[in-house]
């Protein structure tokens, strides 16, 4: 199904006692997590600012700052990750193990029209002429259902809404069909129709090209749309993992039950009071 | 290491505005008594620093010096401060065609570096400190209505101006209450920088003649005197000029110092 | 707005600057107190030959006519006659521009060249101890006077090695024979003491505007499908950047020239420094205000260019919709 | 009579015709009565936002009338507006942007008090002191949080200090901008529960805005839903939540994402 060629029990990505500190003052933001994903498996993380999840995706794309010291493993497909240079990990970027970002407006250089954008990722992966890679643009911005392909391509960033310029960041993440894409909050900044049609697209496009997903959010309801498997962060460290199904119907953790609690509010009757994370679980430092 | 450089800022300034407050009640030797007999003596004792073509100590010469340095830059950076941040300010704030008139002039005045705008006045009303003041306060008038007019529409676009208008507080009163203080962080950066920009050009000036008539000869006329001797004596034309580098690079630390604890929003306006 | 109506914009502004700048310039010469004429003669000279000098030289009319003579002139080359010698300003600048051009173009360029690859160095390794050693090289030379770097310059290489001549210049054609190698070597002192202060303060801002491109989120893209870091730099980064380190070269043009200006004297280069300060010393007011007004002209030329570079670079301002 | 009458009211942004011209608001008609909860819900760019600003004469509209209490409000002078800022006050989307982060807390929140404008128009409070401590108490902050500095605070806390600074001069209308939208899931549910129990406690008119249908149904009790600077729908929001009209509110609905267990 997918080209990984593991035989289905030796993980795509296992991360093992993962610590990230920052700067001189080796302020830890993650505190020795440690997960694994299984080929084709999509995995949510979930957390709220702070929590630890983007800088643990970063870690994985190896696209931490220079002042952010890793220690721990992170083996993708096999390899160890943690202490290679840039140098060694820019070509699994983009070709095994690739990344869509939460703000779109940002995410594409204003200078360069789109299409040159995603033809670069294909050209630095695969050695294809010049030409045919027009063509296979054109193809995968129609593919991640933008209308007028062609135009698009020729477009500049400041040109195309917040969502077009999503797909096209998905286009990127996706042409050379990757064995894992990360995705961080992907939809945050879209309008809610648009998230919805952008999260059906994802789902389709990562079953198509048979990728495993590492997907964050603070969205549980999205989350438990996209993935089968869940990760619970709070303050750098996991405290509940386990199936979608089971993590969000009967929470162990107190803060994963709080958390439950304020995404289901179609369970609230309406002028009743919400429910917050307080009620089940006090937070020491930030009411 | 960005630590260091803010206190060897401080540090450099401080030296300077020290020599030139103590150059007012004492210096190692007279700075205006002419000694024929003892021109181009070298660094040593008991003039630390030698003397010059005119047998006159050079140390107490730098520290009398340092006093027209400290007089033109604080000056010249009032003026320019005075002229350019109201403008700024108003810039920022009304936006529109003042906003545009404003960034016009501006380029205009780029137009007319310190030197230039110096040399004019001296053509029309003839060279003093006064003319090299007025000239390095007007050049320096667009980079404080520039780096005003930046920081205030950045404050701008934050919501407590909004709010501040919907709690009836009157356009005036936010001016003072809100922007200034939120941009003053800024103005104390390009205060630092244009106060070393300010040496820069009152030495070019003294150099050049165009600003002497003070008593105390400043540091970029001891270096053009010092280079009439520099085939006898070259090392004594290194004075004058360390000691200016010396403040521009301490302002320019300072500046820097500054910048880094600015909120990164308004970093980029600075 | 779109890209022809705003070019069209532009060059209505420039000029209107240039004739705003030029009512500056003539105003400040002659509207400040002082007669021109006394000056000239000395305040002890007679009045009838004070007033028949003021008769010769036309400062009898009246201010706003003589202005507008003035400007009239010049739109065709005629910036008026000496006070002294009678004779035509723009023949005494012309063969000064060349002079001063060179000095300040080849400065122009080395700087950029120095300072492109000094403010890329120091962004990209600003934690690790060369960015440091880059930026505190440039913070050092930004802080030396131009002229002062002049005379370090001819302490070491012209008194201490007699490597190169301590002033003087030559044309790079002299009476129809090409000179370069005297041409070159007296502009290598000059040029270098304008290029440690130029590249200083525009490596600082190539450095800013370099980091400011690595903490974008496009940068954060083009890394996360497969560039490394300096590759991402050069596809991505150097275009973006450019956009702010242009607006600056414009802007240190004004400062360069001033630098030029000082450094003719450090140098005894015959420039258009040189011949607007021994205008002053003579008041030959007529001249100052020439020369001040070619110098005004070539930085609002350059400041109208860097413009318009703008609009090639960034395709934000072409698409109508100016920033 | 209603309290607040928004009368064909449409906002164009960029001159007519030109490339760039936006019409934010297409003539839009509302009222709103004293003591109603009405909630505004779209998307981004539905005008939503620029509706609620005009509203509190914050931006002046292209056409039509917005009146408070018969008083006209739009295309007033700022010192005609007394009557509006003392009896209309707003909470903005982000505590980070809404709070200067230069003014102390105390300070911030008795703003209003100190306005010229509200002091010669509405029975604003005079003793600032214990106006203060009011307020504080009022959204569950310590006095002693007034000493501080907004950075020196958490998300949560921050909206609940800007409250408090629309509370201080005793407003009827309290229009919230997305409230709730910058900050932290699990500190979101808290400030709404602050914001109904506050409107209730002092029998304010509240107008809240906001992307988020699930949001409005639990504090407002009419809706309006905005797209392209138009109405497409409005009625009361559990008639709206349970039986939409309008295809968009059917889709805005349909894209919230449920559960998949």
């Amino acid at each position: 199904m997918n080209r990984s060629g593991g035989d289905g029990t030796t993980p795509l990505l296992q991360v093992t006692d993962l610590r990230i500190e920052f700067g001189r003052s080796r302020r830890e933001v993650v505190h020795g997590i440690s997960f694994s994903l299984e080929p084709g498996e999509r995995l949510g993380l979930i957390g709220e600012s702070g929590s630890g999840k983007t800088v643990t995706a970063l870690a994985v794309m190896g696209l931490l700052a220079e002042n952010a010291s890793v220690t721990g493993s992170i083996r993708l497909a096999g390899r160890e990750l943690v202490g290679l240079g840039d140098k060694d990990l820019a070509p699994l970027r983009g070709a095994l193990m690739s990344m869509v970002f939460q703000e779109p407006m940002t995410a594409l250089d204003p200078t360069m029209p789109v299409g040159r954008q995603v033809a670069e990722v294909l050209l630095l992966h695969q050695h294809l002429p010049r030409g045919a890679a027009r063509g296979r643009v054109v193809d995968v911005l129609g593919e991640v259902g933008l209308e007028d392909p062609e135009r698009v391509a020729d477009a500049y960033p400041h040109a195309l809404s917040g969502g077009q310029r999503q797909r096209v960041v998905v286009a990127m993440a996706l042409i050379n069909r990757p064995d894992l894409v990360i995705c961080d909050e992907p939809t945050t900044a879209l309008d809610v129709t648009v998230q919805a049609r952008v999260l059906k697209l994802l789902d389709a496009e990562l079953d198509a090209v048979g990728a495993s997903c590492l997907f964050i959010s603070h969205d549980l309801a999205v989350v438990s749309q996209l993935c089968e498997r869940v990760l619970v962060m709070l303050d750098g460290a996991i405290v509940e993992q386990g199936s979608v199904a089971q993590v969000f119907t009967a929470p162990t953790h107190p803060y994963t039950r709080g958390l439950v609690a304020t995404a289901r509010l179609d369970a609230v009757a309406p002028g009743e009071r919400l429910p917050t994370v307080e009620d089940y679980y006090a937070r020491q430092d930030r009411t | 290491m960005r630590r260091a450089g803010l206190w060897t800022g401080v540090f450099l300034v401080a030296l300077v505005i020290l020599a030139a407050l103590v150059s007012l009640v004492w210096t190692p030797y007279n700075p205006l008594q002419v000694q024929p007999s003892q021109t181009l003596r070298p660094a040593g004792w008991p003039h630390l620093l030698g003397t010059d073509g005119f047998g006159i100590d050079i140390l107490s010469r730098l520290l009398v010096g340092a006093r027209t340095t400290v007089y033109v830059g604080v000056v010249a950076v009032s003026l320019a401060a005075l002229g350019g941040v109201p403008l700024g300010i108003l810039a920022g704030m009304l936006g529109g065609w003042v906003s545009q008139v404003v960034l016009r002039v501006t380029d205009i005045l780029y137009a007319f570096p310190a030197l230039l705008l110096a040399i004019l006045l001296a053509a029309a009303v003839g060279a003093s400190t006064t003319t090299a003041m007025v000239a390095i306060g007007i050049a320096s008038i667009p980079a404080f209505a520039r780096v005003a007019r930046a920081a205030t529409l950045i404050v701008m676009t934050q919501d407590y101006i909004l709010a501040a208008r919907a709690s009836g507080t009157s356009r005036w009163t936010t001016s003072v209450r809100h922007v200034l203080p939120n941009i003053a962080a800024v103005l104390g950066v390009q205060a630092s920088v244009s106060f070393g920009i300010a040496i820069l050009a009152e030495a070019a000036l003294s150099y050049l003649g165009l600003a002497t008539p003070h008593p105390h000869p400043p540091w970029g006329r001891m270096l053009h005197d010092a280079q009439t001797y520099i085939f006898s004596a070259p090392v004594q034309a290194l004075w004058p000029g360390l000691a200016i580098a010396l403040s521009v690079l301490g302002l320019n630390l300072l500046g820097d110092g500054l910048r880094d604890h600015l909120d990164p929003r308004l970093r980029e306006a600075a | 707005m779109n890209l022809g109506r705003t070019v069209a914009v532009r060059l209505l502004v420039f000029a209107a600057s240039l004739l705003v700048a030029s009512a500056a310039i003539f105003l400040v010469i002659n509207a400040l107190p002082g007669d021109i004429a006394t000056a000239i003669l000395g305040f002890g000279a007679d009045p009838a030959s004070v007033a028949q000098l003021r008769l010769r030289l036309g400062l009898d009319r009246p201010l706003v006519v003589r202005y507008l003579s003035w400007v009239g002139g010049m739109i065709h080359g005629d910036l008026g006659r000496s006070y002294l010698t009678n004779e035509p300003v723009s023949a005494l600048v012309a063969p000064r521009v060349a002079v001063t051009a060179w000095l300040v173009v080849i400065s122009m360029l080395l700087s950029s060249l120095v300072a492109l690859p000094l403010g890329m160095l120091a962004a990209v390794k600003r934690r690790t101890w060369q960015g440091a050693v880059a930026s505190a090289a440039s913070q050092v030379g930004l802080s030396i006077p131009a002229f002062y770097a002049g005379i370090l310059l001819v302490v070491v290489f012209a008194v201490g090695l007699h490597w190169l001549p301590a002033n003087g210049y030559t044309d790079l054609v002299v009476a129809g024979t090409w000179r370069p190698a005297q041409f070159l070597q007296h502009l290598v002192l000059p040029v270098a003491s304008l290029v440690i202060v130029q590249a200083s303060v525009l490596a600082r801002y190539v450095r800013s505007a370099f980091v400011e491109v690595l903490n974008e989120d496009y940068f954060r893209t083009a890394r996360a499908v497969g560039w490394t870091r300096w590759r991402a730099l050069w596809r991505h980064g150097v275009r973006n950047a450019a956009i702010s380190v242009v607006t600056v070269i414009g802007l240190q043009l004004a400062t360069l020239l001033v630098g030029a200006i000082v450094v003719e004297q450090v140098f005894r280069i015959p420039g258009l420094g040189t011949a607007l300060l021994s205008a002053v010393s003579n008041r030959d007011l007529i001249v100052v205000q020439g020369i001040v007004m070619v110098l005004v002209f070539a930085v609002l030329v350059i400041n109208l260019l860097t413009d318009l570079s703008y609009l090639l670079i960034d395709p934000r301002l072409r698409g109508g919709r100016a920033r | 009579m209603s309290l607040y009458e928004v009368d064909h009211v449409s906002r164009r942004y960029g001159r007519d015709g030109t490339a760039g011209s936006v019409l934010a608001v297409d003539d839009v008609s509302l009222a709103v009565e004293a003591g109603q909860r009405l909630g505004i819900v779209g998307e981004s760019g539905s005008g939503k936002s620029t509706l609620v600003r005009m509203m509190a004469a914050l931006d002046q509209p292209t056409s039509g009338v917005i009146r408070l209490r018969d008083d006209v409000v739009s295309h007033r002078r700022e010192r005609d507006l007394g009557a509006l800022r003392s009896s209309v006050q707003l909470v903005f989307q982000d505590p980070r942007s809404s709070l200067d982060p230069r003014m102390l807390v105390g300070t911030i929140v008795t703003e209003p008090l100190r306005s010229r404008l509200l002091k010669s128009s509405g029975d604003v409070p005079t003793d600032h002191r214990t106006r203060l401590a009011e307020v504080l108490e009022s959204v569950d902050l310590p006095l002693e949080i007034a000493d501080r500095f907004p950075h020196e605070l958490s998300g949560g806390q921050r909206q609940r200090v800007a409250i408090a600074r629309a509370l201080a001069p005793r407003p009827q209308v309290l229009i919230a901008d997305e409230p709730v939208s910058a900050l932290d899931v699990s500190v979101r549910a808290q400030v709404l529960n602050l914001v109904r129990d506050l409107v209730s406690a002092h029998g304010l008119t509240l107008v809240m805005v906001s992307h988020d249908l699930t949001v409005v149904r639990h504090v407002c009790d009419t809706v309006i839903v905005m797209r392209r600077g138009r109405i497409e729908e409005r009625g009361p929001s559990e008639q709206l939540y349970e039986d939409p009209q309008s295809a968009y509110t059917k889709e805005l609905l349909a894209s919230i994402p449920r559960f998949r267990l």
